[in-house]
């Protein structure tokens, strides 16, 4: 049945989640500034706090599904600040890329490890067949020999996962997945970000010189190299399909903190939506004020929908770059469009609404840009290839 | 529990309602536009779905089922996939019927709602539009003045839906005791009411020329106090609003997401410069924006559709889709003309009919109601 | 020196524009119902207009150039109604390309009667080089074979000029125009095509079935096709230089007279934009009506710098595009959101604002679409050629 | 006569500046920013060319020439897009000495226009920005009150530009006797004025890191009837206003163009998939906008400048330049960013400090003026 209301259950679980939001709010201003590394467990508030997902416990087949509840926690925590997230759950794109490719042993072995994902290089963006990171079989060793960029949690993470490539000529086929730990020799972390927004999360490049791991790193341990087709990497995208909404839901609750505030702020000063009014009686900026809180929505709603579709074992490769597109999208707009309402005020660093904004910037380009969902989705509309819509 | 997934029933209806617009509707649509005319054997057929009926309860004669408005937004995107002209034809009995339904006192039910009951499509519709460019439903310039034991009505209505043969209006009105929306009411007024002047629209519109619009002149037109939807109680003006606004975004969605279906396959075929349009990033993203705004589109009218069926305030939830619907509408409008190009200026395309009836769609509320 | 000042000839002559298309538009709305001709100079008021040219000859170095006075005059009657630009002056397109591309004795010849401009083909929009109308050299006469579409004008023109291939193979250099006047053998118009807008304006399908010229309706004369480059097609080109800018003040002329109108109407409702409020002072519709006021502003000087160049003898591809560009965006979008402020009323033909929204909509499309203009822009600006960026 | 033609001397201040803006600012600009620290050697370098004197009649010891709002936009355009935060820095003197050229009387003009006619930087600035986030110039919370032959003026101020070491503040306030823009005077307080306390913006502001601004309390601060600027004339603070939002918009569009002249080459030597991505519409259409908008930001703002210029009321030319300037601005530094992708995010490529600057810069009137 069609349904948005929220059960009991669900709301006690997002009001854990905003309750330690707002205390985690109040170290942000200063993480930021510092560039500090952001552990909420160590906040001397941390004790109390509770595992949102815990009190899933409860969960009946009446309250809303995990897949859902995991969006909207996401964005929940992303509402009180970006970091908090990050450092909230056991580990970052590494963990779901291992849960999607690694064998029951791999998984089992790493789980509790903290892992990154490294796939970009300086030369490439998101065009994975580019990849010149290279991994080559010496007796019971991968050698390991590249550059990456843009890992995010990189710096903090136990190990990371690294796309390299056995066979150049061999293109996507040629791609695997390897598990690297710190400390492997070669392996050295060289560089952290300075960025625009996200300071408090550490974002790594790397470099890996004839960096030796054991035979069984390989993600999955495959080491073949099918003729045809993109052989194990469809499996590897299928990561990013879980990721999508979830990275449009923590840009969308960046867009929601920045709406609130906005809106809390103007109404001590008299300025309110009255809803019941037309286009004639309203203001410039109560329009807007509904027009960035419409596009919110529109954008949480397609996250939910990617995340309802995955929850129920339907394909959602369409659905999740829709939440993507648009969640990057909102993400960056709306959070613009608060501080032009705020004025002069907004852009002070008395208040969060700028650093929502400098944050919520990365939504739109990280794990696949505006411009490559929209390619995604043309492609699946269209029934083109990636050759074919390039 | 959020939940995207129609029930069953929904799904069948969406099938049934699907195949009908792409056989009747989307027939029909090209020479009614051309010849702004709306065909009776079409209003027969569609009545014969039971649009009508569905709404009105088992006891006054209808099929009873339970008034859904997200079964009603599942319909109305189906039906306006086809036409939104016609559609709002076949469906706007519903501005009268609805209200009724949700309103109307136990005498009023049973007077009026059979009337929609036969096998043949009655007429009947809301007059609600006003002849303002300022025009806003806080601030109607229809009055209510209580007059003995009755009202009396005075203002004039514009782009009255199906007005040449409606056997009754349901005329919003401000009863001038409250402030803003707590204020409006509505009244049953007949055809024949002395007082009231019915003149069509002897311009017309610019889309939407299968649905035929008439002005009214009300001139201290006479109605009892039966006459007053909800008796003692009036009505929840704002359910009423939100429900005939969605009405609209629903159609709209329906319209939009036609444009992007012909878009995408015109694409695809179209060489230009030695290949499918469709191949070039700046028509295939056009395209995929519109897959995007589609289902965004989709999901605030299911949400705020179902506030409107719980029975809570969708006033909120009902303004961010109809903001987000008719901008959103309107340029996958423009979008879908620019990917046709010459093609989309030309009648030989429904893409500039699609482009008429979205402008001209997203700017009336109340053609039909949710 | 930078002025933006209109001069009191240039008002003069401007004022006699609108005195003419205030008068023409009392027609506009009986023959777009009709989708019948329009000849001013049939119109009883006729007799007293003045080609507001002619007042040029009062013109000294002090006022505005002709270039420039070009497109304001443009605007200003298509303020009135787009029918009377295209009936007044003494021709289309094609007489553009015959004063740009013929002989002396060429330009002489025809120099009075009304040609249009035939190049686009049932499979080919803006893709010159998919041309199929083929033009054989047989003894003293060319034959022509071909089907034409989309030709401003084509029913009531005198001739046409027409792009036809003298071998498919050469590409671009093998595109020649011909002249081919009405009653040629073989000439058809076959077709009136019905409208979205402009539909006192016709546009004709035609063929070309063994149609016989003779040798000298060549345009310029020079039948041969160089190997390399595209020969003399980048001087036909030039034609569209001049005109892009043109074709955009048109749509802007209608783009301002839905404003005009637009304004009007709301300020006799009690609605009028405080200019000296900030954003917290003005309503939604005072903020749309600044800003829809502002595209329109833009476009427009968008276009007078380009004519401004034009009129200096500077090069203005770059700028004639990014005219037609931004003018067939504007003329669109400014259109429809007058008729969205307008609300129900607006959509009614009891004004001619719905007539504008759909006359206005051409603009974007003929002449080379938006997408077309932003190709060749960033062309210019990457310094690509139209291989390198397709 | 419609010209877009510059003067031949606009076109050599405009080289000048350009090679000065390339040389100078561009490079100080990332260090300054990470460091939010302005070089005084910078301002000095600035001031050598005469940027101020330009504006200050010969009989004030200044270099005479026509204040020229024109060549003005020309100049800002020029320094911001080196760097619109040192750009500011450079030219907040002009909020005080363009306002008491315009409307000073003889007296202020001579007392005050010599501070800037030597050969060192010296600083004055404009106090207008006030404590809330519905600010508007219209409704200024700061009054100025007659208390015998003078004013008394009490209110807060935020944001004054350069205020760390400002010499004196031009003031804007509201007199009390009349509406609206009509209502606007300004007085003319040395720092050391009684009852005004002036702290810095202890937190900083995202964007114009370099920049050093401050808060002003006024408490009861007592002026003689001579600081009132224009003495019993007043001002025309119409005019005053439209100079200073210029003054922005012509920054912005330096910035603007910034953005475009970096992100074409990007687009041309990053590859990806194979190409380079300025090769893929999508990439190139943006690009392309950008030019677009470039362009039509220039001229709206040269149409206002002339206005400005020959001394017409410029309020809605300004109006409509500013209200596109900062919506195409900020859409162009935010695609920019994108084009850029990974590089738009971090700060080692100048982008971010862009995106930060711009949304920083359009939100603020008054930080240098025309």
């Amino acid at each position: 049945m069609i349904d948005f209301e929220l059960t009991e259950l669900d709301q006690e679980i997002l009001a854990e989640v905003r309750r330690q939001a707002l205390i985690c709010r109040k170290y942000a201003r200063d993480l930021d500034e510092n560039e500090a590394e952001f552990v909420p467990k160590e906040l001397p508030e941390a004790k109390d706090f509770k595992n949102p997902f815990s009190l899933m416990s409860k969960h009946t087949e009446h309250d809303t599904p995990l897949s859902i509840m995991a969006m909207l926690v996401a964005a929940g925590a992303s509402w009180g600040d970006y970091s908090v997230r990050m450092r909230e759950d056991s580990g970052g794109l590494g963990n779901a890329a291992l849960r999607a490719s690694g064998t029951p042993e791999q998984i089992e072995r790493w789980k509790d490890k903290r892992l990154a994902m490294a796939i970009t290089e300086p030369s490439c963006g998101s065009d994975s067949k580019a990849i010149q990171t290279t991994a080559v079989l010496d007796g019971d060793e991968w050698i390991i020999n590249g550059e990456k960029i843009f890992v995010t949690t990189g710096c903090r993470a136990d190990g990371v996962v690294v796309w390299a490539t056995l066979d150049k000529s061999a293109g996507r086929a040629g791609i695997k997945s390897f598990i690297i730990m710190k400390g492997a020799p070669g392996f050295e972390v060289t560089h952290k970000e300075k960025k625009l927004g996200i300071r408090a999360d550490d974002t790594a490049a790397m470099v890996f010189k004839d960096c030796r791991i054991a035979r069984d790193h390989l993600l999955g341990l495959n080491e073949n190299i099918p003729k045809q087709g993109a052989g194990g990497f469809r499996a590897v995208m299928k990561t990013f399909n879980n990721t999508r909404p979830f990275v449009a839901a923590i840009g969308l609750g960046m867009a929601q903190a920045a709406l609130d505030f906005t809106r809390d702020a103007l109404a001590r000063e008299g300025v309110e939506v009255d809803w019941d009014g037309g286009k004639h009686s309203r203001s410039a900026v109560q329009q807007e004020l509904i027009e960035i809180e419409a596009e919110i929505e529109a954008g949480m709603l397609d996250a939910l929908h990617a995340s309802w579709l995955s929850g129920n074992g339907a394909p959602n490769n369409l659905e999740a770059s829709i939440a993507k597109a648009k969640g990057g999208e909102v993400a960056r707009t709306a959070t613009s469009r608060c501080l032009e309402l705020l004025g002069g005020l907004g852009i002070t660093r008395d208040h969060l609404a700028e650093k929502w904004f400098r944050d919520a910037r990365i939504t739109d380009i990280y794990e696949g840009t505006g411009q490559i969902q929209r390619l995604i989705i043309a492609r699946e509309i269209l029934g083109y290839s990636s050759s074919e819509l390039s | 529990m959020i939940s995207f997934g129609p029930t069953e029933e929904q799904e069948l209806i969406r099938e049934t309602l699907r195949e009908f617009a792409a056989s009747e509707l989307r027939e029909a649509a090209r020479p009614s536009d051309e010849a702004s005319r709306l065909p009776d054997e079409l209003l027969g057929k569609a009545w014969e779905l039971g649009l009508a009926s569905a709404a009105i309860p088992t006891e006054f004669g209808g099929d009873g089922t339970q008034r859904s408005p997200i079964t009603n937004a599942i319909m109305l995107e189906e039906l306006g996939h086809g036409c939104v002209s016609l559609a709002a034809a076949a469906l706007s009995p519903s501005l009268f019927i609805h209200p009724l339904v949700d309103f109307g006192t136990e005498e009023q039910k049973r007077e009026y709602l059979p009337l929609f009951t036969t096998s043949k499509y009655h007429a009947a519709s809301l007059a609600f539009q006003e002849p303002s460019f300022t025009f806003d439903a806080t601030n109607l310039k229809t009055f209510a003045e209580v007059k003995g034991d009755g009202y009396e009505l005075s203002g004039r209505k514009r782009l009255v839906p199906m007005g040449d043969r409606a056997s009754h209006f349901l005329v919003l009105a401000r009863g001038g005791t409250r402030e803003g929306l707590d204020d409006l009411e509505a009244f049953i007024v007949p055809r024949d009411a002395a007082g009231l002047t019915i003149a069509p629209e002897l311009e017309k519109t610019m889309g939407l020329h299968s649905l035929p619009f008439v002005q009214l002149e009300l001139d201290r037109v006479a109605v009892s106090a039966a006459a007053r939807l909800g008796g003692a109680d009036g009505i929840d003006g704002r359910r009423l609003l939100n429900s005939c606004r969605l009405g609209s975004a629903a159609l709209a969605l329906g319209l939009a997401r036609a444009v992007m279906e012909c878009a995408i396959p015109y694409a695809q075929e179209r060489v230009a410069f030695g290949t499918p349009i469709a191949r070039k990033q700046a028509i295939a993203f056009m395209l995929a924006e519109m897959q995007i705004e589609v289902n965004s589109m989709r999901w605030l009218i299911w949400k705020a559709a179902s506030q409107l069926e719980s029975g809570v305030d969708a006033t909120r939830a009902t303004t961010l889709a109809q903001t987000y619907v008719n901008r959103e509408t309107m340029k996958i409008a423009d979008n879908g003309v620019q990917v046709l190009g010459g093609h989309g200026f030309i009648r030989d395309y429904p893409m500039e009919m699609w482009y008429r009836n979205a402008r001209t769609l997203t700017v009336l509320d109340g053609l039909c109601a949710l």
